[in-house]
C-alpha cells in the first residue's frame, strides 16, 4: 500500500495503512461497519480494501445497517478490553448513533469510576462539495466537542491521518475520527511505519508574525495557500493545524496568538455555536490586552449544505473567505 | 403473470405507462450522466419500477408517499412532473426544491411526494405522521413508505412498524427487496428468509409478492391499501425485484453475483409486461411504441429546459432556513 | 388550573395551561409523548394530566418508547397541515431521536425549498440537581443551536412558561422547548390567557448599568439573586433573559453590552463549546472598543453529571461561581 | 412449579439464595428511603428475582451482564459485593463507582455486572459487544442483556437482536416483562401479544416463560446459555413477571389495575418458591430463616457501613473523565 511513486500516497492508502500496521500489532483491534469487508469491496470509498482477507472475516465485519448496534457492538467490545474501530459511512448517520456515543462511550469511564474503559475510534467521513446535499455533509464536530469524555480529532493530509488514527487506536478514551470524503484522494508524502502523532497537541504548520490562523482538516490547505498568497504582500500568518480538536491545545494556539496579536479561526462547520466560538471566547478573555484585533471566525453559514452547485460554492468556506477575514483582523 | 384476478385494461395500461415512463425516465438520467451534460450522484432503480407502478394506481391524487433516495421511479408513477424533477437534478431554480434539496431530497406535495430522504429508515417515521394526521381528521387518505431490503435492519423500521399497528395507522409499508444495500448481500445482513415474516412481530400482515410481476403485485398494494382506506390498519409488504445498476450509477458491481445480475437483468420486468399486455390483447405494439415515443421525448425535454434554466440566486442560502417572520 | 390561590401557579401548571388553550383554540395540535395521557396520569410530573380527558385520545396520545418514531410521527403530522407537540421526557433521550430533529424536522423547509414546513414543538426536560446522574441531566441546547432550521426556546418563569410555549406551538418552525424538571414545582404569576412571548427576543429583566449579565432558564433566577446581593455593594447588574437561545437576540444584548462594558455569560450546560462561548465570540468582535473587560462564562465543568451529591453541587453553576466571575470582570 | 427438569437441590438452594437476598435487599432499600436515612430515585425490582436467580446459577464469575435502573436484582444475583453496592447508592467514595455513578449506573466488573444503562433499549447492543469480544477470543464465556417489556419497542432492540442473530453471538436476551412500561400498560404500547415471538423476526429461538416460576425460568435459563455458550447463537428469553412497587418508588400507582396488581402480590413468587423448598424437603424452616436473618444483617451492615463512609473529593470531578496521559 505505501510503496507508491515518490513516496506519495493517498488518504485513503493512509487510512487503510494505519489500519493495516495497528492491526498487525494488536490482535485486540477489529473493524465493524457497513460495507468494511472484502466482499462488499472494503466500503464505498474502499477504505478498508484488503483487511479483512488479511485479518479475517472475524476481526473485519461488514455489519446490517443498524449504527446504535455497530456502535454499541464497538463500546462493548472496548469494554472488555478490545480496541475496535467502529465506521460510520458519513457524520450525518451519527444521528441515529448519538446515544451510544455521548450517554455510554463518552461517559462510561466517569460513571463507572473509572473501572471500565472505552478505547473505541469511531470513523465517520464528511465534507461539502460533492452535491450530496443537506444529509450528507454536515460537520458536527462541535457536538462531540462539547460532550466530556470524548476526544475530537482530524488531519490535514495523508501522514497526518497516518499517525493521529494510530494515535487514536491505541488511546484508552473513545475517539470521533473525522474524515473529508472529498480529499480521500489527496495525495501527500507518506509517514513512517507505526509512527504516532500526540492527541492533543497542535502543530504549528507554517510561521508567522502577524496573524495567527487555528484550523484544521482540508480548511488547514486554504490557511496555507492564503498564507502564501498574502505572504508575497509582507503579510506572515501563522497556521495552527488543531489535529485534536476536543480537547484542544490551548497553550500552543494561546502562545502564538500572544506573538501575534490577531487570531482567525477558519472551519468548514457552521460558523455559529461552531468550534471556533470556544476558540475565539477563551483567547479573547486569556489574552486580554495582548490582543491587536477582535478574535474573527471564518465558517459555513447558518443553513442546510444545500444542492445546487452555485449555492454549494457559496455555502463552503473559501480562501476568499478567510482571507476577506484576514485583511478585517489587521485594519 | 400470477394467477390472480387481473385488473382492467385501463389500470394495467395505466400501470405500464407508469413504470415505462419511470424506466424512460432513468436510461435518459444515466445517459446524461455517462455523456456529461449532468452529472449527479445518481441511485438507479432501475428493474423495481413495476412496484410503484402497482401501487400508485391504488392511490389518488391526495395520497402521500415518503420514499429514499433510490426513489425517482415512486415519484415518477406517483405523478411528479418531469420538468421540476429534472430541474432539481440540475440544481437549477426550476427544480421542485429551487435547486436546494437535489436528488436524495426532492419533494413536491402536490403530487403527494412529501419526502425524500438520503437516510435509510427514516422514510418510515415520517409516513406514520402523515398517515396520523389523515386519521385524526378522519380523511380516508393513505400514506406509503418506500424503503429497501436493508433498511429493514435499522431502529427506526422497528418503531414505525409498532407505532403504526398500536394506531391502526392508514400507512402501508413497501420493502422494495432488490437483494443489496450498497455492496452487501441481503442475506448477510438480515437474519430472517423474508422480511414481510418481520410483520408478525408487530401483528400486522405481511405480504411477500414478487415485485416484477405486475399482476400479483397489483393484487398486494390493492390489499394493503384499501385496508389503509377503510381504518384497518397498516401492512408490510416485501416485493421481491432487482437493482440493475448497482448501489450508485457507475459502481464497479465487483460485490455482486454476476450470474445473479445477469439473470435478473434477463428478466428486465419492463419488457415482460410489455410483452404481455400485447401477447393477452390488452395493447398493440403500435400503441406502445407511441406512448415510449413520446415519453422519451417528454424526458428529453424535460433535461433541455433543466439545463437551460437559471441557477437559484445566492441569496437562496438565508432562506427557507427559517419561516418568513410570522408574529 | 389557573384560578390558584393570590394568582400564582407553578410551571407545570403554565405548561398544562399553555397546552390546553391552545387545544382549545386550534383543532391541529395534538400531544404525542410517553405516558402523556390520562390512563398514564399525564406523565410522570403530571405535565400533561387532564388534557387526554378534555381532548380526547386521538389528539393525545401516550406512545411506545420509541422516540425516533415519536418524533417522526410530529413531523409527518406537522408537514400534513398539524401542529403537534411531541414530548421526549428527558432532554438526554433526544440522543435517539437527533436524525429526526437535525436531519428532517430542521432541514425539510430548506430542503423542500419551502414547499414543506415543520411547525412541530418538541418538549424536552433535564437539569442536575436530582441525583438523576450522568443519562438523565444534560443540557444540550447548544446542539441545536448549532443546528440551521430550528428555534431553541426556555424560559425562567411559570409565566413565560406559557407565553414562550404558546409561541413556540403556534410558530412555523420546529421548536425546541427546554423544561426544568428541578423547577417543575416553581411557582409565579399567573399569566394572562393566550398571551404569546415573542420568539428570537431577550428580555431585560433587570436594568443595571455596571456589568451586564446574559442568561436563561432557572439560571436567570441565579442572575436576580446576585443582583441583589452585589447591589447592596453599589453593583448594579443588568441581567438579560435570552428566552429563545437560538436564534438569539443579538441586538439586546450587544445594545446592553455597549451601554455596560462588561458581559458574562451564565448556564447550566457544560461550558466548553457551549451557548455562552457563541456570545462570547460574537460580543468580543462587534463590541471591540467598547468591552472594558474580556467577556466572562459560567458553565459547568467538563465532565459526565455526577451522582453523588457534593459532586453534584460542585458541578453545578451556583450564584457563587457567577458573583466570582462577575468580581473578575469588575477587576 | 413447572412439570419440568426438576434441578438439583444444590442449584435449587442457590436460587433461593439469590433471590432472596435481593428481595431482603430491596425490602431494606425502600425502608431507608421511607425513613428518610438514605433518600434516593429507586427502582424496586421487587417482585422479579426470581428471573436473575435462575439466569446467574448458569452463569460463572467470568460471564457477564448489562443490566438496567431496575436492575438490583440482576446484579445481587449475579454477586455483586452489597458494601460496594450500598456505598454507589449513598454517592460515597467507597461505592463501585465512587459514588459518581450512582443507583442507574452500577458496574463491577469483577462480578461481571459491566453496565447498568439508564437508557431504555441500550443495554442490548453494548451486550452484543461483549460478547463479540468472547467470540472473537473464542473465551466460551456468555454476556445476558436485561432489559424491560417496552424496551422491546425501542430501536436498539431491534438492531441488536439483528446483530447478534447474523453473528451467532453468545448472548442471551432477557426480557423481563412486568407489564408495564413506567404508567403505561403493555398492551397499550406493544403490538404483539408475545415478546418472545419477535424472535421469529430474528431468526432467533423465543422462549416465553413464567418468570416467576424457579423450575421454568431455571429450564429457559439454562437452555439458552448453554446455545450461547456453545456457540449455536442468541436467544431471546421473555420472562413473565410484576413490578410489585410502581414505576419509581414512591409514585401513586393510579395507573396500574388495583386487582392485576393485588392478585400478582398475593402471588409472591419468593414465600411460593420457599413454601415449595420446604414442603418438598429441599430445606429446612429453620436453615432458610437463618439465610434470611443472616442476609438481612449483611444487608444492614453495609447500608451502616455505607452512610459513614467518606464522600468523595471535590477533584473527582475531574478525574475519570479521560484516561489519564498514556503516550
Ligand atoms: C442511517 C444510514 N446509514 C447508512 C447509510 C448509507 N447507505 C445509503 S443507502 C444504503 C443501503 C440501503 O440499502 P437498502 O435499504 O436495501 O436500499 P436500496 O439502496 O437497495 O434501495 C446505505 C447503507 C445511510 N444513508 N443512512
Ligand atoms: C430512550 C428512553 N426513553 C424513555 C426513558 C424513560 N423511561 C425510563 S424507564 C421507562 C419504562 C421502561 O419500561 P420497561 O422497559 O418495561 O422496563 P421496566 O421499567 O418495567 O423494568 C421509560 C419510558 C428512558 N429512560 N430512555
Ligand atoms: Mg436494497
Ligand atoms: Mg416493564
Amino acid at each position: 500500500m505505501m510503496e507508491s511513486l515518490n513516496n506519495q500516497i493517498t488518504t485513503v492508502e493512509a487510512i487503510n495503512s494505519a489500519l493495516a500496521d495497528a492491526m498487525t500489532i494488536e490482535d485486540g483491534i477489529i473493524l465493524l461497519g457497513e460495507d468494511v469487508a472484502d466482499p462488499e469491496e472494503g466500503g464505498v470509498a474502499g477504505v478498508t480494501r484488503g483487511l479483512s482477507t488479511r485479518f479475517g472475516d472475524s476481526r473485519v465485519r461488514s455489519t446490517p445497517i443498524s449504527e446504535q448496534a455497530i456502535v454499541g457492538a464497538g463500546i462493548g467490545a472496548a469494554m472488555a478490553g478490545m480496541r475496535p474501530v467502529v465506521e460510520i459511512m458519513m457524520m450525518n448517520f451519527a444521528t441515529v448513533a448519538m446515544d451510544m456515543i455521548v450517554n455510554h462511550a463518552a461517559k462510561l469511564r466517569f460513571m463507572s469510576g473509572g473501572q471500565t474503559q472505552v478505547p473505541l475510534t469511531i470513523r465517520m467521513a464528511t465534507g461539502a462539495g460533492l452535491s450530496t446535499a443537506g444529509q450528507h455533509a454536515d460537520y458536527l464536530e462541535a457536538w462531540f466537542a462539547h460532550t466530556a469524555g470524548i476526544k475530537v480529532v482530524t488531519y490535514s493530509s495523508p501522514a497526518e491521518a497516518y499517525g493521529l488514527l494510530q494515535s487514536c487506536i491505541f488511546d484508552n478514551d473513545p475517539c470521533i475520527f473525522i474524515e473529508n470524503f472529498i480529499a480521500y484522494a489527496q495525495k501527500g508524502t507518506a509517514p513512517e511505519k507505526n509512527s504516532r502523532i500526540p492527541l492533543g497537541k497542535a502543530n504549528i504548520v507554517r510561521a508567522g508574525k502577524h496573524v495567527t490562523v487555528v484550523s484544521y482538516g482540508p480548511q488547514v490547505g486554504i490557511a496555507l495557500a492564503v498564507a502564501e498568497k498574502l505572504s508575497a504582500e509582507g503579510v506572515e500568518l501563522e497556521v495552527v493545524d488543531l489535529r485534536t480538536i476536543s480537547p484542544w491545545d490551548k497553550a500552543t494556539v494561546l502562545e502564538s496568538v500572544k506573538r501575534t496579536g490577531r487570531l482567525v479561526i477558519n472551519h468548514e462547520a457552521v460558523k455559529a455555536f461552531g468550534v471556533g466560538a470556544e476558540i475565539a471566547a477563551v483567547v479573547q478573555q486569556e489574552l486580554w490586552g495582548d490582543l491587536l484585533a477582535p478574535v474573527r471566525r471564518v465558517g459555513a453559514p447558518s443553513c442546510p449544505v444545500p444542492y445546487s452547485r452555485p449555492l454549494e460554492l457559496a455555502f463552503m468556506t473559501s480562501e476568499a473567505d478567510l482571507e476577506n477575514e484576514i485583511r478585517l483582523a489587521l485594519k | 403473470m400470477a394467477n390472480q384476478d387481473i385488473p382492467n385494461q385501463e389500470i394495467l395500461l395505466d400501470m405500464y405507462k407508469k413504470s415505462a415512463l419511470a424506466k424512460i425516465n432513468d436510461e435518459n438520467a444515466r445517459r446524461v450522466i455517462m455523456n456529461g451534460s449532468l452529472p449527479m450522484i445518481y441511485y438507479s432503480p432501475r428493474g423495481q419500477e413495476i412496484i410503484p407502478a402497482a401501487i400508485s394506481v391504488n392511490l389518488n391524487n391526495s395520497d402521500s408517499i415518503c420514499t429514499i433516495y433510490r426513489g425517482m421511479h415512486d415519484m415518477v408513477c406517483k405523478g411528479i412532473p418531469l420538468e421540476k424533477l429534472w430541474g432539481e437534478y440540475a440544481g437549477k431554480s426550476t427544480g421542485t426544491c429551487k435547486g436546494k434539496g437535489g436528488p436524495m431530497h426532492i419533494t413536491h406535495p402536490e403530487t403527494g411526494c412529501m419526502l425524500t430522504t438520503g437516510i435509510v429508515g427514516s422514510s418510515l417515521p415520517i409516513a406514520n405522521g402523515l398517515a396520523l394526521s389523515y386519521q385524526i381528521k378522519n380523511e380516508k387518505k393513505v400514506c406509503v413508505a418506500y424503503f429497501g431490503d436493508a433498511a429493514s435492519n435499522i431502529g427506526a423500521f422497528h418503531e414505525a412498524l409498532n407505532m403504526a399497528s398500536i394506531w391502526k395507522l392508514p400507512v402501508v409499508f413497501v420493502c422494495q427487496n432488490n437483494r443489496y444495500g450498497e455492496h452487501t448481500k441481503f442475506e448477510k445482513a438480515t437474519s430472517v428468509t423474508r422480511i414481510s415474516d418481520r410483520a408478525a412481530a408487530y401483528g400486522m400482515p405481511g405480504i411477500h409478492v414478487d415485485g416484477n410481476d405486475p399482476v400479483a403485485m397489483y393484487n398486494a398494494a390493492k390489499t394493503a391499501i384499501d385496508r389503509a382506506r377503510n381504518g384497518e390498519g397498516p401492512t408490510l409488504i416485501e416485493a421481491m425485484t432487482f437493482r440493475f445498476y448497482g448501489h450508485v450509477f457507475g459502481d464497479q458491481d465487483g460485490y455482486m453475483d454476476k450470474e445473479e445480475k445477469a439473470k435478473a437483468m434477463a428478466e428486465d420486468p419492463l419488457p415482460k409486461f410489455r410483452a404481455w399486455l400485447i401477447e393477452q390483447g390488452y395493447a398493440s405494439e403500435q400503441v406502445l411504441m407511441e406512448l415510449e415515443v413520446a415519453f422519451d421525448k417528454q424526458v428529453k425535454e424535460a433535461i433541455a429546459s433543466a439545463l437551460s434554466a437559471p441557477w437559484p440566486e445566492l441569496d437562496e442560502l438565508n432562506i427557507d432556513v427559517l419561516a418568513a417572520a410570522q408574529h
